[in-house]
């Protein structure tokens, strides 16, 4: 059950795949043939479940461009 | 003819050096003549040759100063920052006399900026950065085949007059393709080496040999700077420069490095539209081709000096025709159109041609 | 920016941490970053650590010359930035002239023991109280990817095309212990960042070494390995695979100097 | 033609100078006089990037240009700029994702191509320099495409993969050159 | 009337920056000032400021940067060898306009001999000896309690024009003792610096500031180069020279430093025996005075340049006659009598005159 | 020359060694020393231990600037001196090119260890397989007696009027140990000439440092702690009773790294 | 007399220069201007030393002398070269030990003393300054020998001894002089 | 019983008492008021019968002002 979600800022994102790399649950995954507007690989929030919020894709995006946001009432969707 | 290659003019500088029979190379990393010390890097161990890359700029110098005394050809090249730190080391090298040769790919300042090209080093080059009454031959190539060609030349210049040779150029000048020609050139002979320099000790046919700034005491101080004034005055006969439409013209443009190749597109635009213009392109910085340029004033010329900085050369130029013909200048605050900083083009120095003629 | 959150109640746990200056970090610099550079996560760190020390209000920083010197931009402190090496000399006369600041410089690998040698052994011997972080990423990273003090036994470069070899280019640089031999330094440690357990050792390097400071304890300085997929020729991820195989066991990671009082 | 002059110009990443290398390099084989100046900041990646090539049987004087015979824009939001460049009677072809500008001259030809969705749906965008060079050079005629593919082969020697792709999107170009002229 | 106290020249130094509430000073030892060092080790930890002896010059010239860069006033002090050694540096300093004073007690060179007078370093103080287009401000004194103005006078003119200055001395002037009247001279009001310097982020009013010669890149480069140049040409207001005896003079003698004092024992006795000789003293080397040489060359005078180098600002002489008088010098070669390295002396400037006129 | 040998029968067994100049030396150079400078000794145990070794057809020297460097003139080798501190960077030159030379300089304390860190750090780094004497008298001697990183803490110098204090001017700085730490050094010791058992040890490290440059392992470098009575305002006597007293408890006399090859 | 010259000539170890400093410090509290200019080599022993002190009620512009009104000789072996440094009408004071050279000019006073055996006497060489500064003082008249005394009191200040053998050094040169003029 | 002899060669001696320091037995004295031409003190050899030619003196003299000889015969005066 989801405990909160992340938002990737796709502006300033290189697409270096860390932030899938590091996320212990597989909530990041890049599907390979997305690309942004300078046609870096585009990491996806597909697994939105799994995550805990625990901060390590964010921490560990050398571009600062995700954000971790921590559900404060139980009720998660 | 020799191998005819493709290559910009960072490689020419090494493949110069190459053909020059240099022994070893020396250098720092910095943009934009990377190339060099990559070149050396692949080059120099194939043929058991020495490339070091030193910690620092003062280091390179040093290191060449070593190269130099124990008697071998050595070369160092670096852009602007690293110049400014290798002053102390060119004066050290001038004032022990020793031969080499220091490749300069000007890159913008003052300081680290963050572009590349740009002229703006030829004060401190030709007027000598260090501490003294020194002098270096500086030599400005405007092609890739020039920069190969006056890289030998300055190999050969150094060991004939026993002093360092900075070769000037520009980013441009290094990151030009154009194709070459690699060949050996024969300047002639040159004096042996054998009554100065460094030996171990078993291979000594002499006594001992003392490499040093400090020994000009031991000859006699004034003795001495008066020996190294009359080499300097000696080095006036190397003065070379390149006439492009000069005989009849009305306003003599005076440029080096790219500039000079912008300006003889200008000069062909200018004769196009009727307008008496033409070129002169120092080679040698210093010495400079001041008597030439006076010449040319008495001959009642107006001059247009060409160069990518605040303007720095056009001091000499003035010094040159001594106030007998008006001199104006094309400088860095001409750039027009393109990328972030902009290039000195010829269509600007046409106007300007227009505007004078 | 197209950050949104939707959805149920929530509250912002990591974002951009509140010492760096978004505006001038992505206007001039952002852009200069390579995909899978770790550089920034050394910025990040720092202003984390700063932040939970409490000492932001004294802070002020000196960057090197080469990639590491962007972070110039994003860390929310007055910066400078002067000759390449030069920073430990920069940070001397700021810290003598404010002796209650928290001075500190990013450096590279090339910046801190090969050009600017002479400026750390320096400021070693003098003991100065000011706080180093060097960023090894075990090359030159600015101008292309030359060999540096640091690269490893065998690793390409430009100018080591057949690879670092000791007969000829030596032995990499150990900077981190280097700087423990001093006795007018209060820490040295060396981290990396390629596995989530070593990021959090290495903040708590990096905030021990900012902590020695306002300790006034001496000099105190912590080197950081990064990832520099481009001039390794890797991907991002294998360039992290490479750290804990090729980097690793030549540079190992700890703390070497830790002392709250000097004799 | 006895001179043939091209500036292209874009972001890092697009390949600009590649494209520009590889067509300088057939140039020297067929020409007694080849030029190519590539122009780069000292970052390495995201800023402008442009280059100017010339060949010739004459003399070159100056190998930067005011105004040349072929623009090739590869980031159109630079499009009143790089049209200054344009020389009269020359050519002008243009990526056209993004393109808003106007023409503010008559006098040379325009070929808007879409060189950017090629290069995505070929699987990289660092592809799109060579596919606007294969136009351009089916739009000029200033070299024969088997000297460009040449040139790529030697240098991609050895990286069948990627030799294969670079190959395609010169070729891909060159085809959308040929029908667009 | 201060302290009336008899001190030598880099005493004075000493004692100029204190009396411009120089805040922090910083040095690597050389001759021939190492009493300036010296003095300030004494002087400082007494007064609360700060003085670090660098581990060379190039750290020196880094730690002025600091402290430049953070607002307070400082200083350092160096001989030709570590001033070749400071030329990347001051290619920093001058780039981030960062307002500092640097004294430089000039040693024989090149490089390092044994001697100690001489002034060989001329064209590479007032020409900028690291990388770039830019002018660091010299200043000259000729005796010791004009060195301890003059000191005060850079410290000034950094500030105003947030630009490094240079006082150029010679060994003689460093270790000559005169009676010195300590003072603070008020040379009126100073732009703030609260705009651009650097603080601790508690101490901010407003946002963030960045000291860096590459800030040129934000401002738009060219912009940065053409504001610049319009600071280096504001500088020529300053232009300062001494006349002695010039308004009737058939010849005007023109030297700096230890020479100037010569050449007006010269001056005094070649009118007593009936020479309308007279002498120019440029107190700034940079700018240089050029125009006043013109108009005393459009007079009809000629000149007569005494230095003691092989001849450096001999060149800026002549580029100020432009060719309209005859210009001479008088040379290092020229020394005469007494110790190994002997000096310029009056007697010989006399003959000369003699000659001359 | 006054000597003279008069009497019974006798053969010399000490004098001045083998591999002296006594003409440059005498003429030029010789005056230069003050009472009591100890640093000529450093001279002589170069020459006695190039001359043991048998190594003499193949050396070549460079000197610092300072009066160490007054050496130049005594040593009867092919000699260079150039930049302050530069001197490990020349030889690095001469040793590549003559990779069979026995390649040694001549150092001060401030010329080694202060404007030349970097250089000295920069051989260590590529170690160079060179010989790096270092003659510390803890100040700069030639320029008169300025506080140099060796000073040793409470030592006054004219740069440390008031004794060299910790806390502002930081710690003497340890050469030998320092270079010690580099893998790409073979050898690294400190001795002194205050004691005659000291001076055989001191002739011993000297030695073995030659040695391994002849055997090509790695940098080799010794460090000698030697009297300069007049900057110390000591008589000469007093001076070796300073070094016992003083220098040694803050410069432990030994080797710090000895290998026959690198790992 | 409103202006005075004094070169001193000796080599390193001779007290030369605290001899020239002694005296110009006298100097300076008595006259509106006084110079001293020492010389020396990078040495700081062993080599050439010289100075030259010049006081005045007026102006003095060159510090430096071609010829002075008094010339003091340490090292009698450069007795051609400094006597060409005594003015007409000046006088030259030179140590007599070695003294071999003659005279080449008749125009100035010459003193030849015997300062080495003195301060040999008094058990140290580096008196020798004093000793013949003492004479020069007492022959020129130039300044009083109080004055002398008090700098020299004010130097050596807290060292007793020291301060002892230096006044004495002075006296024993002033009384020399004054027998010889 | 003098096993051999030094020489002082006094006109490079710069008097500084190191071989009288070190010379274990005594046979070289600094009398304290001969001084060489430069005024330095001078050391002389004041016992010879007790030298031994062990060379510490020469070693330890910075000068290179003393040889040592060493008597080959065993007649030694
Ligand atoms: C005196 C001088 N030499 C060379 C350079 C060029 N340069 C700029 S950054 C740099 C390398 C930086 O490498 P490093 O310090 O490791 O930093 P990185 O880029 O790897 O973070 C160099 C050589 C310079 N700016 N100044
Ligand atoms: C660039 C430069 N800075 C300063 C000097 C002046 N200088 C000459 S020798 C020396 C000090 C030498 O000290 P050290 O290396 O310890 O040698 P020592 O004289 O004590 O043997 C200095 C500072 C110089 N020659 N060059
Ligand atoms: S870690 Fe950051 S930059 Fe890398 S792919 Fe994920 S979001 Fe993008
Ligand atoms: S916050 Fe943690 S669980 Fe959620 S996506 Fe990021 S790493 Fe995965
Ligand atoms: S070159 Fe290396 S250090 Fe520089 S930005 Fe790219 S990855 Fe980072
Ligand atoms: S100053 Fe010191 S090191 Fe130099 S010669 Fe004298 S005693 Fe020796
Ligand atoms: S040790 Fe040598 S220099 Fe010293 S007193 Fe003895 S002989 Fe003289
Ligand atoms: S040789 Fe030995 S015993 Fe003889 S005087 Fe010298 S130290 Fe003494
Ligand atoms: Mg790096
Ligand atoms: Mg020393």
């Amino acid at each position: 059950m989801a405990k909160g979600e992340i938002v990737i800022d796709e502006t300033i994102c290189k697409g270096c795949g860390y932030c899938a790399e590091f996320c212990s649950r597989g909530c990041i995954e890049i599907p390979g043939d997305k690309f942004t507007a300078k046609g870096y690989l585009i990491p996806v929030f597909a697994h939105p479940e799994k995550c805990n919020a625990c901060g390590v894709c964010a921490w560990m995006c050398p571009r600062f461009a995700i954000d971790v946001y921590k559900y404060v009432e139980a009720t998660a969707k | 003819m020799g191998d005819r290659i493709f290559i910009e003019g960072n490689e020419a500088v090494g493949w110069g050096a190459l053909s020059a029979g240099c022994d070893c190379y020396f250098a720092y990393p910095i943009s934009p003549q990377n190339e060099i010390p990559e070149f050396f890097s692949r080059e120099m161990p194939k043929r058991g040759k020495v490339f070091v890359q030193a910690q620092s700029e003062t280091g390179t110098i040093g290191m060449l100063y070593g190269a130099a005394a124990i008697g071998v050809r050595a070369m160092t090249s670096t852009s602007s920052p690293g110049w400014g730190l290798m002053q102390e080391g060119m004066s050290n090298l001038s004032g022990a006399r020793l031969p080499c040769v220091i490749v300069l790919v000007q890159r913008v300042g003052p300081a680290v900026q963050n572009l590349q090209h740009a002229q703006m080093d030829y004060k401190s080059v030709t007027r000598g950065g260090g501490g003294g009454d020194y002098r270096n031959m500086v030599l400005a190539p405007s092609s890739v085949q020039e920069t190969h060609d006056i890289v030998q030349l300055a190999f050969y210049l150094a060991d004939k007059y026993s002093n360092p040779v900075v070769v000037l150029m520009d980013a441009l000048m290094g990151h030009i393709f154009e194709p070459l020609e690699v060949k050996t050139l024969d300047f002639g002979p040159l004096p042996s080496k054998d009554d100065w320099r460094l030996r171990l000790r078993g291979q000594r046919k002499d006594g001992k040999h003392i490499v040093s700034p400090a020994k000009g005491m031991a000859e006699g101080y004034i003795d001495y700077l008066r020996n190294l004034r009359e080499k300097y005055k000696s080095m006036e006969s190397e003065i070379r420069y390149e006439g492009y439409m000069i005989d009849d013209a009305e306003l003599v443009l005076v440029a080096y490095g790219y500039c000079a190749r912008v300006c003889e597109e200008a000069v062909n635009e200018a004769r196009a539209q009727g307008l008496k213009a033409g070129l002169l392109r120092p080679i040698t910085l210093w010495p400079f081709p001041y008597k030439d340029i006076r010449d040319k004033a008495a001959q009642g010329c107006k001059f247009l000096v060409v160069e990518d900085s605040l303007g720095q050369m056009v001091d000499d130029v003035r010094m040159g025709v001594e106030g007998k013909a008006e001199v104006s200048l094309v400088d860095i605050t001409f750039r027009h159109i393109a990328s972030e900083d902009g290039m000195i083009m010829p269509q600007r120095v046409v106007e300007e041609i227009k505007r004078l003629i | 920016m197209n950050k949104k959150a939707e959805g149920p109640k929530k509250e912002k746990v990591v974002g951009t941490p509140a010492l760096f200056v978004t505006e001038w970090w992505t206007q001039f610099l952002w852009d200069m970053y390579c995909p899978g550079c770790q550089t920034p996560l050394v910025g990040r760190l720092i202003a984390e650590a700063i932040e939970e020390l409490g000492i932001g209000d004294r802070a002020i920083m000196v960057m090197g010359n080469g990639c590491h010197a962007y972070l110039a931009g994003g860390l929310d402190f007055d910066v400078t930035s002067g000759g390449h090496g030069r920073a430990p000399d920069i940070a001397t006369a700021m810290k003598r002239v404010m002796p209650d600041g928290i001075v500190f410089t990013v450096q590279g690998d090339g910046d801190c023991v090969a050009i600017g040698a002479d400026a750390l052994i320096g400021a070693l011997s003098r003991g100065e109280k000011i706080t180093i972080i060097m960023v090894n990423n075990t090359n030159y990273g600015t101008t292309g990817g030359q060999m540096a003090p640091t690269t490893i036994v065998g690793q390409v470069t430009t100018t080591s095309p057949q690879g670092r070899n000791p007969d000829v280019e030596g032995y990499p640089t150990h900077a981190a212990e280097l700087v423990a031999t001093f006795r007018g330094v209060s820490y040295s440690a060396r981290g990396s960042l390629h596995t989530t357990a070593n990021y959090r050792r290495t903040k708590k390097y990096i905030t021990t070494a900012f902590q020695r400071q306002a300790e006034g304890v001496g000099l105190s300085f912590v080197e950081v390995i990064t990832a520099c997929p481009p001039n390794w020729h890797m991907t991002p991820i294998e360039s992290l695979a490479w750290i804990e195989e090729k980097a690793i066991p030549d540079f190992p990671l700890g703390e070497f100097k830790n002392v709250t009082h000097i004799e | 033609m006895s001179r043939n002059e091209i500036i292209m110009a874009g972001i890092g990443g697009m390949g600009v100078l590649v494209a520009g290398q590889t067509l300088s390099r057939a140039a020297f084989h067929q020409y007694k006089h080849t030029s190519y100046v590539p122009s780069f900041g000292a970052a390495r990646r995201g800023g402008n990037s442009e280059y100017t090539v010339i060949f010739s049987d004459e003399k070159i004087s100056s190998p930067l240009l005011d105004q040349s015979q072929s623009v090739v824009l590869l980031d159109s939001t630079q499009f009143a700029a790089y049209e200054a460049r344009v020389r009269p009677g020359g050519v002008y072809i243009v990526e056209k994702s993004d393109l808003t500008a106007e023409r503010g001259r008559k006098d040379y030809k325009l070929y808007t191509l879409p060189g950017m969705e090629i290069a995505v749906s070929m699987g990289a965008s660092v592809l799109i320099g060579l596919i606007m060079l294969g136009a351009c050079i089916a739009i000029t005629e200033c070299i024969s495409p088997e000297a460009i593919e040449d040139e790529i082969r030697l240098r991609f020697a050895g990286e069948k993969d990627l030799l294969q792709r670079n190959l395609d999107a010169f070729r891909r170009g060159f085809e959308l050159g040929k029908a667009a002229r």
